[in-house]
């Protein structure tokens, strides 16, 4: 017991993320309301995020910016237990800009959606369809 | 200049794409010249490195002159090398065919259109040519964007299937995405050829396992593999022609191919085949997605909702032959990418002469085409004569390879998938032929000016529909040459 | 780093989330997914990742949510889930 | 649908649990992610490329052909909205009446079709829903904005030594943009940034990074090796890499925010670019 309490609390962060990232893949698959499904896709994008930076993390470290002065001993010597992992941050800079991105392309096929019917709801536009 | 094509390949579409797209804002006449030559030598330049790859084996180009694991590399090997080459030409020809199409329907946004196009064609290339794992999901972003924007524009109910397509992209990309961070987490790299050369020790890694299963969900959600196709064939039926002849022949080819890449080069053929037990069941997957495929493309009285089934189906042949583990089967489904790419872009090209001439796709109005539009629908039979798989056409050999690939490995189930999806289509065919050619041609749409006469679509539109089907037939005589050149050494000696 | 304090923004940034799924409205919606796009910001700027956090900050809960609003205003903000 | 996505969940939870049970224990300095690459980009990122926020070299740097791409991401997002959305004016339908207003007076003008206002900096076109900018947010708005503005300038430049760069810059002088658009309205907005010129840098601010890249390519070394520009700035080549970063953070500053301003027009009036939020 007292194992899986260590487990469960060593990872949290881990925990966190799936739970959210199933929060929005649920939303995602089972919502009927265009808009929520897009609001769905971004926290799934983000739980994933939230997934790269935990990986990142390192403990006893600081943020990765170098300490630096000028002058001559300005080139001090660094070491890499010091900073925290900068990769993923590279990397999830660039995931949140996909993000946006995706964001406000399927906000602009919503707002198509919605001229051509006049509704978000998926199944009074299918319904819609259905009758022409 | 030779050193630098890999370079060249993907910046001179993107840097014409930003030309284009200011260009569409000064003058829209210049776009069309600009898009063609920046694609021209886009083609050039992946010929060009096939042939080097021919003559040096595999060329690594390091992105900003870092050595790979610390910064981008693109690998091109035998695989890409030849992926190449399709993925330019058949986004130039289907650019040439397509021009007057464009200018008829968007005579307003003629450059917005042909820069997603060229940035379309720069995803592709990029995801086709990078050696770096998560590089190749920004690239897998950009060609999904673009793709959302050209498809979105078409019919009443475009937006709502590209709306759909778009939820399944993104969980698609995201679980590609989160894969790769499951092998960073494991190995700390990137690079492909990196993670490869430290996965070994890993392989019972609970997390290997998941990042393989997840990357390969993420990457079947992409390519609509069966169960997850639903998306694919309303977004490409209502979408506008130019845009869906161009998505449907390279999107999911391009995906099975990053689905090779994944099983040859990351995880190994040793990882996937040996320690991991699930080729039989994909290999029934394949199985159904190819039955289900042609049974969903028989219920269709629409031409362009048909092929877009056998597109489905189509996925489900290179999937089963990459899982059959053996190396007829590896060879057949690396093929088929090739043939698939040219021979869904002839018969989607020759939708889209029709429609550019007809202005519908359904049954009815394919009556007496044959005698309208002699050279389209000539077109139409090598395509579906490609796609059957008969003789000197391409869709023969690559079958042939399928075939040969699942009895050795003892499938049986998947080779009679294959010939009943084969005898399928040629029902599907012959029933468009039948009414193409015996039906008189009716007039309800009033678009025809000589009842019985022959009322051709452009030049412009008609040559490289004819261009496309005389290389399906070279690529079939070809066959050898390329089976015992490229693809041969293109799968690891490993695989037997 | 203080984990009361990492634990305590994790349990409201799911909270967050639920919460802009269940609403019904679409506005509150976009507001919501605002407020959780900030406590993600101050997660990641806890964890030490400041480029992110405040990538976040700037694209998350500011252009994203006005993006969402924006949206929202344009078309209805009906929902029924 | 509830139940299938209840399923798929589940299934999915379960395999990244699964998953979750061999990772490296949670901020652990010895995992392979802490010891393969990032002792080399944190140890070496100052001696060669002299930044010492090793995001930023990272990101513009050993990694900046991804970055080229993320800006191609962000403007092809900006070419679909437009796409998608714009109602050209060949399809616009004018609307009937028109109205104008005013500014110095406030008398609103309605015009009926045929009629046309000599041109004249004193009347701005409106619309029918037009209502005036409340006083104090108007106000507070026009004072925030250059502050908003001078803060994202200094975050792009300073990227080097804080957090921030050109992406961060970038979204914050697009969001003064649309702050203004906000409090105001949309016409204001556009009135100083015309949708011809957002276009344009979207297309330049992109064209900065990847032209720096094909200059790269030209000065004879790989894409995107900035110490190819050495010869042209006459410095040393690690003083070279980071004046390319900062000149590609430019690039990147300068795409972002005119392709949020790009996005947020359209989005907000749906391709018609009358009335805003």
């Amino acid at each position: 017991m007292t194992d899986l309490i260590s487990t469960v609390i060593a990872k949290y962060n881990y925990w966190i993320y799936i739970t959210l990232m199933m929060i929005g893949l649920y939303a995602m698959i089972a919502k009927n309301n265009l808009v929520k499904k897009i609001v769905g896709m971004n926290i799934f994008q983000t739980a994933i995020i939230l997934f790269y930076v935990s990986i990142g993390v390192k403990k006893g470290a600081t943020i990765p910016i170098l300490e630096h002065g000028h002058g001559p001993d300005a080139h001090h010597v660094v070491h890499a237990v010091d900073y925290i992992n900068p990769l993923p941050h590279v990397l999830m800079l660039t995931a949140i800009v996909v993000g946006v991105a995706t964001l406000g392309v399927a906000l602009a096929l919503a707002i198509r959606i919605y001229n051509n019917y006049n509704t978000l709801e998926e199944d009074e536009i299918l319904a819609q369809i259905r009758e022409k | 200049m030779n050193e630098q094509y890999p370079a060249l390949l993907v910046v001179v579409p993107l840097l014409s794409a930003l030309v284009v797209s200011i260009a569409g804002w000064v003058n829209k006449r210049l776009c069309f010249p600009v898009a063609v030559a920046a694609l021209g030598m886009a083609a050039w330049s992946a010929v060009g490195l096939l042939l080097r790859v021919l003559d040096e084996g595999v060329i690594v180009y390091k992105l900003g002159g870092w050595s790979p694991p610390m910064g981008i590399a693109y690998y091109i090997d035998y695989l890409n090398g030849l992926v190449l080459p399709v993925v330019s030409i058949v986004a130039l020809l289907n650019l040439i065919a397509n021009k007057k199409g464009i200018e008829q329907q968007f005579p307003d946004k003629i450059g917005p259109f042909y820069t997603l196009y060229l940035l379309m064609v720069t995803g592709l290339l990029g995801i086709v040519v990078t050696g770096d794992a998560f590089n190749l999901y920004v690239l897998l972003e950009i060609a999904a964007l673009t793709g959302y924007g050209l498809l979105a524009m078409g019919e009443e109910r475009a937006p709502l299937a590209t709306l759909n397509y778009l939820y399944m992209g993104t969980i698609g990309a995201c679980f590609y995405l989160l894969g790769v961070g499951y092998l960073y987490i494991v190995t700390g790299s990137l690079n492909m050829v990196d993670i490869a050369r430290l996965l070994p020790p890993l392989y019972q890694s609970n997390t290997v396992l998941a990042a393989f299963i997840i990357c390969m969900v993420g990457v079947w959600l992409k390519m609509a593999f069966f169960p997850l196709h639903a998306w694919l064939p309303n977004a490409y039926t209502y979408a506008n022609s130019a845009a869906s002849s161009l998505i449907a022949p390279l999107v999911t080819k391009v995906m099975v191919y990053v689905m090779i890449r994944l099983m040859l080069t990351i995880f190994t053929t040793e990882f996937v085949f040996t320690t991991l037990a699930l080729s039989d069941a994909v290999v029934w997957l394949a199985v159904i997605a190819i039955v289900m495929g042609a049974v969903l493309a028989l219920a269709e009285r629409n031409l362009k909702k048909m092929l877009t089934y056998i597109v489905v189906a189509e996925v489900g042949y290179m999937v089963g032959g990459a899982w059959l583990g053996n190396r007829d089967g590896m060879t057949g489904a690396i093929l088929h990418i090739v043939n698939d790419a040219l021979m869904t872009l002839c018969v989607f090209m020759v939708v889209g002469n029709i429609v550019y001439k007809v202005k519908g796709y359904a049954f009815e109005d394919l009556k007496g085409l044959f005698r309208k539009m002699p050279f389209t629908m000539g077109a139409l039979v090598v395509g579906a004569m490609s796609i059957i798989g008969v003789p000197p056409t391409c869709g023969f050999f690559s079958k042939w390879y399928l075939i040969v690939g699942a009895i050795s490995s003892g499938h049986y189930c998947f080779m009679a998938a294959l010939i009943f999806s084969s005898l399928v289509s040629v029902v599907l065919f012959f029933r468009v032929f039948e009414i193409c050619f015996y039906e008189p041609f009716s007039n309800h749409h009033g678009h025809d000016n000589h009842p019985g006469g022959m009322d051709e679509a452009p030049v412009s539109m008609v040559v490289p529909l004819l261009v496309v089907a005389v290389i399906l037939i070279l690529v079939g005589l070809y066959t050898g040459d390329i089976v015992n050149h490229v693809i041969q050494f293109a799968i690891p000696e490993a695989m037997v | 780093m203080i984990w009361p304090i990492d634990l305590a923004i994790l349990t409201l940034v799911v909270v967050a989330a639920i919460g802009a799924l269940m609403v019904k409205d679409l506005l509150g919606a976009s507001v919501l997914f605002g407020a959780y796009s900030f406590m993600m910001c101050l997660l990641w700027s806890i964890m030490g990742a400041v480029d992110v956090a405040f990538t976040e900050a700037s694209v998350g809960a500011g252009v994203s949510t006005v993006f969402f609003v924006a949206a929202v205003f344009r078309t209805s903000r009906r929902t029924r889930d | 649908m509830k139940i299938i996505g209840l399923i798929i969940v589940v299934v999915t939870g379960a395999l990244l649990i699964y998953a979750a049970a061999d990772f490296p224990a949670w901020s652990d300095p010895a995992s392979p992610a802490s010891t393969y690459l990032s002792p080399h980009f944190i140890e070496k990122t100052m001696e060669e490329t002299s930044v010492p926020n090793i995001v930023t070299a990272v990101l513009a740097d050993y990694r900046g052909f991804d970055t080229m791409f993320e800006t191609t991401v962000i403007f092809s997002a900006g070419v679909v909205c437009f796409f998608l959305l714009r109602i050209s004016r060949r399809e616009e339908e004018e609307p009937e009446t028109r109205y104008y207003r005013h500014v110095l007076t406030g008398v609103t003008i309605q015009l009926k079709e045929g009629y046309k206002i000599p041109p004249s900096d004193d009347f701005e076109r409106i619309d029918a829903a037009w209502t005036p900018p409340d006083l104090i947010i108007k106000t507070g708005c026009r004072i925030l904005i250059p502050f908003v503005q001078l803060f994202a300038l200094y975050v792009i430049a300073h990227g080097h030594h804080s957090p921030g760069g050109g992406f961060q810059g970038g979204v914050i002088l697009g969001a003064s943009i649309i702050l203004l658009a906000i409090s105001h309205d949309l016409r204001t907005a556009v009135r100083r940034m015309s949708e011809k010129l957002m276009a344009i840098l979207c297309a330049v601010g992109v064209f900065i990074y990847a032209g720096t890249g094909a200059l790269c390519l030209l000065l004879k070394l790989n894409f995107l090796d900035y110490s190819a520009l050495a010869e042209v700035l006459h410095v040393d080549p690690i003083t070279a890499r980071s004046h390319g970063i900062l000149i590609v953070e430019i690039g990147v500053g300068i795409a972002v925010m005119a392709t949020m301003i790009w996005i947020y027009n359209n989005v907000s009036s749906a391709g018609r670019y009358r009335q805003g939020l």
